[in-house]
């Protein structure tokens, strides 16, 4: 009796089929954000990409100057490319999981700025530190 | 009970980015355009947290195992986050008398507003005999839940089609939720069990969205809409024409299509082949498996797993009945040369009479 | 006359050309109820069907093929002389009373029945427009043999007495007198007698014991009786014992042609019968196609047994003589082309004996386009030629012969046909043509090595 | 539970089975409803001794016109030929058929890429729509057809159309067309051994015999 192990198994041969076609997206997506501002979303979950497809999309995009990390329901990394104004970002679960992973066309990430109400919480929880720290500080 | 459901979020202590995370994984695992996360978001943002009973009858606890195991969204985001789960046999701390209790009172503070999830197959055999739960059947639970649901959610095939109580013989008359309640709008999320995700996320849809397309069946749209052969990524060897005989041959060792060992991934809707189970680490197909079709009607009952899917359903005697109709087709063939040879004969026998005795007229022929 | 149509008098004495366009007409003979003729014509029709012909009515695929290669459609364009076409109420016919489905048929009125009208209508398809040349069969991707069903229908027509006139009339005389032009017993010994004198050869006539029985074909009779003699001098070069019989010459057999199967009969048991009373090992039939269907491949199925001698063809007579040695030929200095009569070559398959024959004359064989089993019937044979009001039709489906034979550029024409020969001879000087045809037994009686050689 | 799951489990079972039965029956009626009729000895004396060997040689050459008939035949005849080669490797070359030709007589070969097979049903599709438009338009066949001619017709090109239809999932879900596909091409079989479909079967028989009768006489055939 063969051992499981012994059977070669082959995964099949896949090649870039979709990436050329992702990357004339990015592109319009680009001009779009250049002459009316307009953001846009690739949800590279929802593509069937294969090894050779995501290679060639890293390779052309190369690598930019921005790269951060989003800590809040397990974290999240937001990298710039090489090319300015596309990001990749990937948001992975508390135990380390890939959620989701999408390219998005725009100035900064949705994401990454503060919102107001949080900045307002933050500002509150601030104050009372700051209320502990002259009430308390003597 | 006001409360939104990012107000949930932040009173768990997160901020607006873990909220938008939330939604954009939600909306990716729902193959929503990128745009609807926002408009998830927005949504969300003022929705309150509603209110869910899950009730099991004929089933196997196999869908909730399923579910518990959903990593986008989790279960704990949802049960935490998200909805307010009010009922759960299983998942509850209360047994007995004060879950009854308590689940009374869920229902009876948000009537006419709540999810009902119902997980198995209500059993109509002897009255209802079949299932019965602090005195009560399933069927008149169910019957009684229903009333002040807003939205019934039937999770897994039992509830969504019937599933393996309904299967050929069906000893307990069990029958799928939609034949027993007719008046609620009903999503069907079927599948032995439904991939987690997918139970998770139609819960969130509903809540971002409302009621989601649905197909015949009764099943969300969004993730029954494509067959698991149309998405499958051994696909490109079924249209080679390359194909696994057996499960220890070259074409099984080479990952080709398994169409001949009797998948039924062409006639079987559900997003095996996208989302895949276990956190995207696999599904059937891509363990060298065909699929069953667990998400269809009756999948029990079509003639075998590993009957491929053009093959007759019927298990008759192809030799005998067919030899008998060529016995049978035999049989009147001779019967019918028999009687148009009789009726030749006596043409003939009549033809030969005029012969012999030639007509006058005929005969008086001068030039 | 009774039983003709006194509106349309019979001219059969009249010579061919004289006949002007007749007006189309349905025949009939005798008198009887519309339901007696239908019935007389079904079971005509029925009572002989076997497998085969049964298979053929199954398989039809309505392809339409047979068309293109018919010269009545090829000629007029009109889809009425589609080859299965003609067929069209003896199929139903068929599928009503003796197909698997009869019963079937019959029971809900799938297949009406049909009426004696259609019957009067298809006379001129089954009759006029088909010489039987069966070429309709070789190109049916079914290999349907429509000519053999052709002469199963006639069965029916001939049944109901619904032959067209001159055809039937033929037929009449040939019953009563023994040969349909008129060539009785009487005429033929007195021809004999005629022409031993005339030309001062033998014929022997009546001999009561010889290895060969001649028969003749009345056409030759009274047409070409040339071809009498060229036959006497043949056989007395080849030393054969021979001779014709007054009880037993008459080759043609207008009776197959009109669907009469008694009349068929008989006429081939009186040759069977001289042939078996003279001893003969081998019976010759004459330059006649029909008459080698008729006793070659139907006659010992009419008479119930294998013929104890042999049926040649003249030109597989002569064939073998030459073979044999037993006869000599001076070289014919011409180009010449054959014209294949249907009958013999493509039904009959003997389709290397004239050419052989023409090689040892020497000539420089042109070969029509099409020929050999796939040539261009004359528009005379299946009883064509006897049908006047049939002429027009027929002299355009003649056209295609003339062009074939234009087209070789060769300078003679041959066949081995006496009604072949005979529709040339009308087609000749209705065109005002300038090719006659000839007889390959005439060619060979006139290039036989002189004795003294 | 559902219809249309309903359907195709029909589709599948019963309907497949009774279309078998009927197409098995009907063609041994047909075959031994003729072959059972008289058949006569033919008593002449052969010219060719063995003439059913040219019967074999004649189910081949008649398979192609001969030179002399082509100049008028040979188009219409290649587009009929187009056709019959386009369903063949339709029928014979898709492996969901063989399957269900295995799954009933045992019997299994290769099958071909789907592209072949699609470009294969295009062209028969298109090949019989020219073929219809022949039969409708050509003065002979107006004449000769009838019911079973445009019946007949039908009952293929449905097949191969609502084949084309589920493989693509044009117009309908697939277990929906599959379910039409199958009770059409059952239809197909059931109406085969009454019509001139029967051709397929008989076409061995019909030229068999000619080939035999005019071979035993010495003809060209």
């Amino acid at each position: 009796m063969k051992m499981l192990d012994t059977i070669p198994i082959r995964p099949a041969p896949s090649p870039a089929a979709n990436a050329p076609a992702l990357l004339r997206e990015i592109a319009a997506a680009l001009d779009a954000l250049l002459l009316s501002g307009r953001r846009h979303c690739i949800d590279l979950g929802s593509l069937p990409l294969s090894t050779a497809d995501r290679d060639l999309l890293r390779e052309t995009l190369g690598t930019g100057e921005i790269r951060m990390e989003l800590v809040a329901l397990g974290s999240s990394r937001i990298e710039e490319t090489g090319v300015p104004g596309v990001w990749w970002v990937r948001h992975s679960s508390e135990d380390g999981i890939l959620l989701t992973e999408s390219l998005e066309i725009c100035h900064v990430p949705e994401i990454v700025p503060a919102d107001t109400t949080d900045i307002a919480n933050g500002l509150q929880r601030l104050r009372q530190a700051l209320a502990l720290r002259e009430s308390g500080g003597h | 009970m006001d409360e939104t459901i990012l107000d949930a979020f932040r009173q768990n202590g997160l901020s607006r980015r873990a909220f938008l995370k939330f939604c954009a994984a939600t909306a990716s695992l729902l193959a929503l355009p990128p745009a609807a996360a926002a408009a998830m978001a927005e949504k969300l943002a003022s929705t309150p947290r509603p209110t869910v009973i899950y009730l099991s009858y004929q089933e196997c606890t196999g869908c909730l195992e399923s579910m518990t195991r959903s990593f986008s969204p989790t279960i704990e985001h949802l049960m935490f986050n998200s909805i307010s789960l009010a009922f759960n046999d299983t998942l509850q701390a209360a047994a007995g008398e004060a879950a009854e209790a308590a689940r009374k009172e869920a229902m009876r503070k948000a009537w006419g507003k709540y999810i009902l999830i119902v997980d198995g197959a209500v059993p109509m055999g002897a009255g209802g005999a079949y299932c019965v739960a602090a005195g009560q059947s399933a069927v008149d639970d169910l019957r009684h839940a229903a009333q002040g649901a807003a939205a019934i959610i039937a999770v897994g095939t039992c509830a969504a089609f019937g599933g393996v109580p309904y299967a050929a013989p069906n000893p307990t008359g069990a029958v799928p939720v939609s034949e027993v309640i007719r008046d609620r709008p009903i999503i069907n999320v079927s599948g032995c069990p439904p991939i987690p995700e997918v139970m998770t996320g139609v819960v969130v849809y509903y809540l971002s969205f409302g009621m989601p397309a649905l197909d015949r069946q009764g099943r969300p749209l969004t993730f029954y809409g494509n067959t698991i052969h149309d998405r499958c990524y051994r696909r490109p060897f079924y249209d080679e024409g390359r194909f696994a005989h057996t499960f220890d041959d070259e074409g099984a060792r080479n990952g080709w299509c398994l169409y001949e060992l009797g998948c039924k991934g062409p006639v079987t809707y559900n997003a095996c082949a996208t989302l895949k189970w276990n956190q995207g680490t696999s599904f059937p197909i891509q363990s060298g498996h065909g699929c069953l079709g667990c998400s269809e009607p009756d999948f029990w009952d079509k003639g075998g797993f590993y009957r491929p899917l053009p093959a007759a359903t019927g298990h008759w005697p192809r030799g005998e009945v067919l030899g008998g109709a060529a016995l049978g087709g035999t049989v009147v063939g001779v019967g019918a040369a028999a009687l148009a040879r009789s009726r030749q004969q006596a043409a003939a026998a009549k033809s030969a009479k005029e012969v012999s005795s030639p007509s006058p007229k005929e005969d008086s022929h001068e030039h | 006359m009774t039983g003709t149509d006194t509106q349309f008098p019979l001219e059969l004495n009249q010579p061919r050309l004289s006949i002007q366009k007749p007006e189309p007409r349905y025949d009939k003979q005798g008198e009887m109820a519309d339901t007696e003729r239908l019935d007389r014509a079904m079971r005509g029709f029925v009572k002989d069907f076997g497998a085969t012909a049964a298979l053929y009515m199954e398989s039809c695929v309505h392809c339409g093929q047979c068309a293109e290669v018919c010269q009545y459609y090829v000629q007029t364009g009109d889809p009425k002389y589609t080859p299965i076409w003609k067929l069209e109420p003896f199929k139903q016919a068929y599928k009503r009373e003796t197909g698997p489905f009869a019963p079937f048929f019959r029971l809900f009125n799938l297949k009406r029945r049909v009426t004696v009208r259609e019957l009067e209508e298809w006379q001129e398809l089954i009759y006029d427009s088909c010489t039987q040349c069966g070429r309709c069969t070789m190109v049916c991707p079914m290999g349907i043999d429509i000519a053999s069903l052709v002469g199963l229908a006639r069965h029916g027509m001939a049944a109901a007495g619904l032959v067209p006139h001159e055809l039937w009339a033929t037929v009449e005389r040939a019953k009563r007198e023994g040969s349909p032009l008129g060539a009785t017993p009487a005429v033929l010994k007195d021809r004999i007698a005629w022409l031993e004198d005339e030309h001062s050869v033998e014929i022997p006539l009546d001999r009561s014991q010889a290895d060969v029985l001649m028969t003749i074909s009345s056409i030759e009779v009274m047409k070409y009786p040339q071809s009498i003699v060229a036959l006497a001098r043949i056989m007395k070069r080849m030393g054969a014992s021979w001779t014709f019989r007054s009880d037993g010459y008459e080759a043609t057999n207008f009776s197959m042609f009109a669907g009469d199967q008694q009349g068929q009969r008989e006429a081939s048991l009186k040759l069977i019968e001289a042939a078996i009373a003279v001893g003969a090992s081998v019976l010759i039939l004459p330059e006649c196609g029909h008459a080698y269907q008729a006793l070659r491949w139907q006659g010992a199925n009419l008479y119930g047994k294998p013929l104890p001698f042999r049926v040649l063809q003249i030109a597989e007579y002569l064939a073998e003589g030459i073979r044999q040695g037993k006869l000599q030929l001076q070289p014919v200095q011409s180009s010449v082309t054959f014209h294949d009569p249907c009958q013999i070559v493509r039904r009959g398959g003997a389709t290397e004996a004239p050419r052989e024959v023409l090689r040892a004359l020497g000539v420089e064989l042109r070969e029509m386009d099409a020929h050999g089993a796939y040539n261009w019937c004359c528009g005379g044979g299946g009883g064509v030629v006897t049908i006047h009001r049939a002429d027009p039709l027929r002299y355009k489906t003649y056209q295609i012969k003339m062009q074939q034979v234009e087209d070789t550029g060769a300078e003679m024409l041959v066949s081995t046909c006496s009604n072949c020969r005979q529709t040339f001879d009308d087609g000749q000087a209705h065109f005002h043509w300038d090719k006659t045809a000839q007889s390959l037994l005439e060619l060979v009686a006139d290039h036989l090595v002189t004795e003294q050689e | 539970m559902s219809t249309e799951t309903d359907l195709l489990d029909f589709a599948r079972g019963p309907a497949l089975e009774a279309a078998l039965i009927i197409l098995v029956f009907g063609i041994f009626w047909r075959l031994v409803g003729v072959l059972a009729l008289r058949r006569p000895r033919d008593l002449s004396e052969p010219r060719v001794r063995h003439a059913w060997l040219g019967g074999v040689r004649t189910i081949f050459t008649r398979m192609w016109p001969r030179r002399e008939f082509r100049p008028r035949i040979l188009h219409w005849e290649m587009v009929s030929y187009v056709f019959h080669i386009g369903l063949a490797v339709v029928i014979l070359g898709l492996v969901p058929h063989i399957l269900l030709i295995r799954d009933i007589t045992g019997l299994s070969w290769p099958g071909l890429p789907t592209g072949v097979i699609t470009f294969a049903a295009g062209v028969a599709l298109i090949s019989l729509l020219a073929l219809l438009a022949h039969r409708a338009t050509h003065p002979v066949l107006r004449r000769i057809s009838n019911f079973d001619d445009y019946f007949s017709w039908l009952l293929v090109f449905t097949p191969l159309l609502t084949g084309l239809m589920a493989y693509y999932h044009l117009g309908g879900r697939y277990e929906d067309l599959l379910a039409m596909h199958m009770l059409s091409a059952e239809l197909l079989l059931a109406w085969l051994p009454f019509s001139k479909l029967a051709h397929t079967v008989l076409f061995l028989f019909s030229r068999g015999v000619t080939g035999t009768i005019y071979s035993r006489r010495g003809a060209q055939i």
